[in-house]
């Protein structure tokens, strides 16, 4: 079977939702936030996981909407949901406990480690820009299976040899604080941006870049990247959307162009 | 969308996820205490189990006089309504036929011990003990320093049965658990457990559930097998479909007293029943009817549908 | 108005009932326990205080039972009841947050300070009697205002010199551990024995001999306490119960004399 | 039975129990935000006071402009949406037009500083923020050994808010409220607080309340002031009552930009309405019907009633 493939620019929104999407092959448990993660969760739940189960920091279960959420508390998610939790229960019980496989999270800026800052650039004191800051991220690094990172950036500003400020830690950090604290999910596995995904295969490891979009090189990433970035040794080029990939997107996910750029 | 279907019977679950020598925790906080799964037990014949129970009411006395039970962890060593569990006693006053190991806590400490197991914590605190014997009985209660300067505050430590088994009103086909009435320490008992078992009154139509997402106390992910078991609670009740049989709790007391007493009820009431269905059918209809309740509807509330959407489905 | 008084017992369950309900004056949420605190809270109610509100440690606040509770779990308890809490909220926001006013104890033994043993009998390792242990009793004791206690015996094995076991302490104990962890509540306030009406005036002092029953002595209280008790300035002969009070108890509260002995 | 009525208008209830200085918390998790009594404060002129919100959302930006609060303790950053909240990022980023002070946790930091104030607790145990910056941002954050041997762990101290104020869908007249769809950290809100006001879309009879206990997020104990105020949530929405005004939402940042903006904003649609009916007035029917939403009613349950006393009844 040949399936065709779009031609939609690496850096639109639509390449980037498809590639996130094709990450929760396998996966029971989605912590889900807003914009590139909605559409990337609707589309996998259309193509390669319709059982995935959708859990927002709201307190959500197992949402089944039947419009786009406009964020993570919207009454679209409340009605015909599984379940909706308190925040202790959602937290403490779900996120705490271990029941959510992947996470999905944004950020200012990435490190090597994949440590993550939501809350400032420029100094703590006096920041250049003042970020949303850790909302629930801090939780769900270190409590997830895996976190998969979406940026709309790729530049050294976005991907720095050191953070302005660390957020969501890696579990490297942690391991730096105190060995024995280091948590139970592996962190960022996934960074996924509009040149490259990057991944981390080792819980205390690095960054490397594993699929270069079509149109770019190594070089490219690596240029684009503030450290010395390693490649994996089976880095290939990222699969394009398919054809029916970006028209879900279009014509029955995101009919109004709300997440879509 | 299709959904993990995780119905199946009570002899298969327990077989399939209650092994001996295993920590299993049965609550249900004088509500929807698990009966059928406790005789079930006893009908497979484990051993060795270390028996989770705040209140282990009468369920205790049957499942450690059946020989299940090595090791009982409560806060609480009397049925419900008063009168001593003789079996409890014989064994911790006379180790008679045995002794019973006791790990013991207030109510409000067990409650933050499934906390603690339900989030993953390594402790939890709680303004009691100061001053009591119970940290002297009972090692596992500790004391942390306060790092904003207060006084030293008592901490549990957490508790993670390998199965917690629950009673409830419904659940559908996935396992999305509701129940109503009191819901005690259900919900952390069973996210603190590896393994979740959960006995209904009667499985529905998952858009039953979906009416009402507030009304869940268990997400399908936190529950392993679902199993249909009207009546499954008594001598315990449900709230909204029978009453507690107050007559069979004051009629175990004499039982109770007498362990060969004891052994014969279980071999006729337990082993001498396939199942709950033929547990009711001995018990009778009538004695059965006299447990009916009469109904009391909650006033239906609205949780509201996107108009756009209502009207595409239209 | 002259209110014609009854001559039931002082040992009675009614003359007990009715001393209890009227601690109740003036409190606003009582932690009802099973057997005479349910007796005496349903008199308050229909005498005293009509606005007590009843909260149980099963998680019921605001019951208003349409017949006699057979424990605390009864289903009689949650219909109509204004709600139903967890029990971590129940514990932790209802009781150890300081809502509760009073707490109703039983015990097999208390000491002067006013504590409790509900453990053992004899020994912890071989006792003689095991008793039902802590229950909610250890929270109730630091954490609602004050405790009434109301025993069934009166002699210097219920009030002895030194308990067997503590398993509900006062806060003279809570001090004698830790003078900072001297918990809010006063801890026992007042005791009801079919013999007198003692109390504890004093957060860290000792119970003294407040009322004594009609027909007994201050000596032949002493006589049967354990240690040496002292007596109130203003002792006085305990008030009998009306012959309403009984009338209440008898035909309306618990017509099957499910509690009364 | 007599109880005590706790009906008030929001005029009185922010009078009566909001003053200069104070710790007050507005919470509601993108549900059921308390923008009526928020305006009510700003209205009536409060300063100086700790806004404590776990998303700050425009409520926050809309607060701070006004110039009632001194200190902002919150979890997020932004709109609920996306969208940036310009009034914050400038007293943060310029100090502009003065510094605004903020003590930063993360979303289960401050549920678990709820969670702590709730329950009387020194301090609440979670397994975040190891090898994050965030504790050295707010020394308030910090670590207690395990006394079970395991890794240390960090700690939050409680919130303890002088007021809590919540909108939920219903509450009877003796303040037993009652909500439904999300439910955030607002028990544990409450709880925390000396005081709690709740705005509610309606007060309805007790015996609506005393259908459903389950339903009961707070009981009349924890609730100091109730106050009936359809709309009280708009821009955010009551689930089953209103959906949230996304295009307001859309509208507000480029207000937000302009402290000029923001500033006018404030005087024609809170100091120029007196209460919430008139706001909804000047908001319009049109704009308003266009926020309404398709009934999905939840199933009812069976609380079920002892067969002796209805009998007795009838």
């Amino acid at each position: 079977m040949s399936t065709p493939l779009s031609d939609v620019a690496p850096a639109s929104t639509e390449f980037l939702a498809a590639v996130a999407a094709r990450q929760l092959v396998g996966k029971h448990r989605v912590f889900a936030g807003v914009g590139l993660p909605t559409l990337a969760v609707d589309l996998a739940r259309r193509t390669v996981n319709p059982d995935v189960e959708l859990v927002y920091e709201s307190g959500i279960c197992g949402a089944q909407p039947e419009g786009l959420a406009e964020g993570i508390a919207d009454s679209v998610l409340v009605s015909g949901a599984a379940a909706v939790l308190s925040m202790p229960a959602l937290f403490g019980y779900v996120l705490q406990r271990g029941h959510v496989d992947v996470g999905f999270l944004g950020a200012a800026q990435v490190d090597r480690w994949g440590s993550l800052n939501t809350s400032f650039i420029g100094d703590w004191d006096k920041p250049t820009v003042r970020l949303p800051g850790a909302g629930g991220a801090a939780e769900i690094m270190p409590n997830a299976g895996e976190c998969v990172v979406v940026l709309r950036r790729h530049d050294p500003g976005a991907l720095p040899a050191e953070l302005d400020f660390c957020t969501s830690p890696s579990p490297v950090r942690a391991h730096q604080e105190d060995p024995r604290m280091v948590p139970p999910g592996h962190g960022v596995s996934t960074v996924i941006t509009p040149m490259a995904v990057l991944r981390r295969p080792d819980k205390l490891g690095e960054l490397e870049i594993s699929e270069v979009h079509p149109g770019l090189t190594v070089d490219d990433v690596r240029a684009a990247t503030g450290w010395d970035i390693p490649v994996a040794e089976d880095v290939r080029e990222t699969d394009r959307p398919t054809v029916e990939e970006v028209r879900l997107l279009r014509d029955e996910i995101d009919t109004v162009r709300l997440y879509l750029r | 969308m299709a959904t993990p279907d995780k119905v199946t019977d009570l002899t298969s679950a327990v077989a399939a996820h209650v092994r001996d020598g295993m920590t299993v925790a049965l609550e249900g906080f004088g509500h929807l205490i698990p009966f059928a799964a406790g005789h079930e037990i006893i009908r497979q014949g484990r051993r060795d189990l270390t028996f989770c129970r705040m209140t282990p009411d009468l369920l205790a006395d049957q499942m450690i006089a059946a020989g299940c039970v090595s090791k009982l962890v409560a806060s609480f060593f009397a049925s419900g309504s008063a009168g001593s569990l003789h079996e409890v006693r014989r064994r911790v006053e006379n180790a008679d036929p045995k002794p019973l190991e006791v790990e013991e806590y207030s109510h409000y400490g067990m409650v933050c011990r499934y906390q603690a197991g339900a989030s993953g914590l390594p402790f939890f605190p709680l303004r009691s003990y100061a001053g009591s014997d119970l940290p002297k009985l009972n090692p596992l209660i500790r004391k942390v320093a306060d790092p904003y300067g207060g006084p030293d505050i008592y901490v549990v430590p957490p508790l993670r049965p390998d199965v917690t088994i629950l009673h409830a009103q419904r659940a559908d086909r996935s396992g999305n658990v509701q129940m109503w009435g009191i819901v005690g320490a259900q919900q952390e008992a069973a996210y603190a457990a590896e393994t979740v078992i959960v006995t209904v009154e009667e499985i529905v139509e998952e858009d039953v559930v979906r009416s009402d997402p507030n009304r869940t106390v268990l997400p399908s992910h936190a529950v392993t097998a679902v199993v249909e078991c009207p009546g499954g609670a008594h001598p315990s009740y449900t709230q909204g479909h029978y009453d507690r049989d107050n007559a069979f709790y004051r009629e175990w007391t004499p039982i109770s007293r007498d362990r060969e007493a004891v052994l014969g009820w279980l071999e006729e009431w337990v082993h001498g029943v396939p199942d709950r269905e033929a547990y009711l059918d001995k018990l009778g209809a009538e004695r059965w009817a006299g447990l009916g309740v009469a109904p009391r509807p909650s006033q239906p509330v609205d949780f509201g549908r996107r108009r756009v959407a209502a009207q595409e489905a239209s």
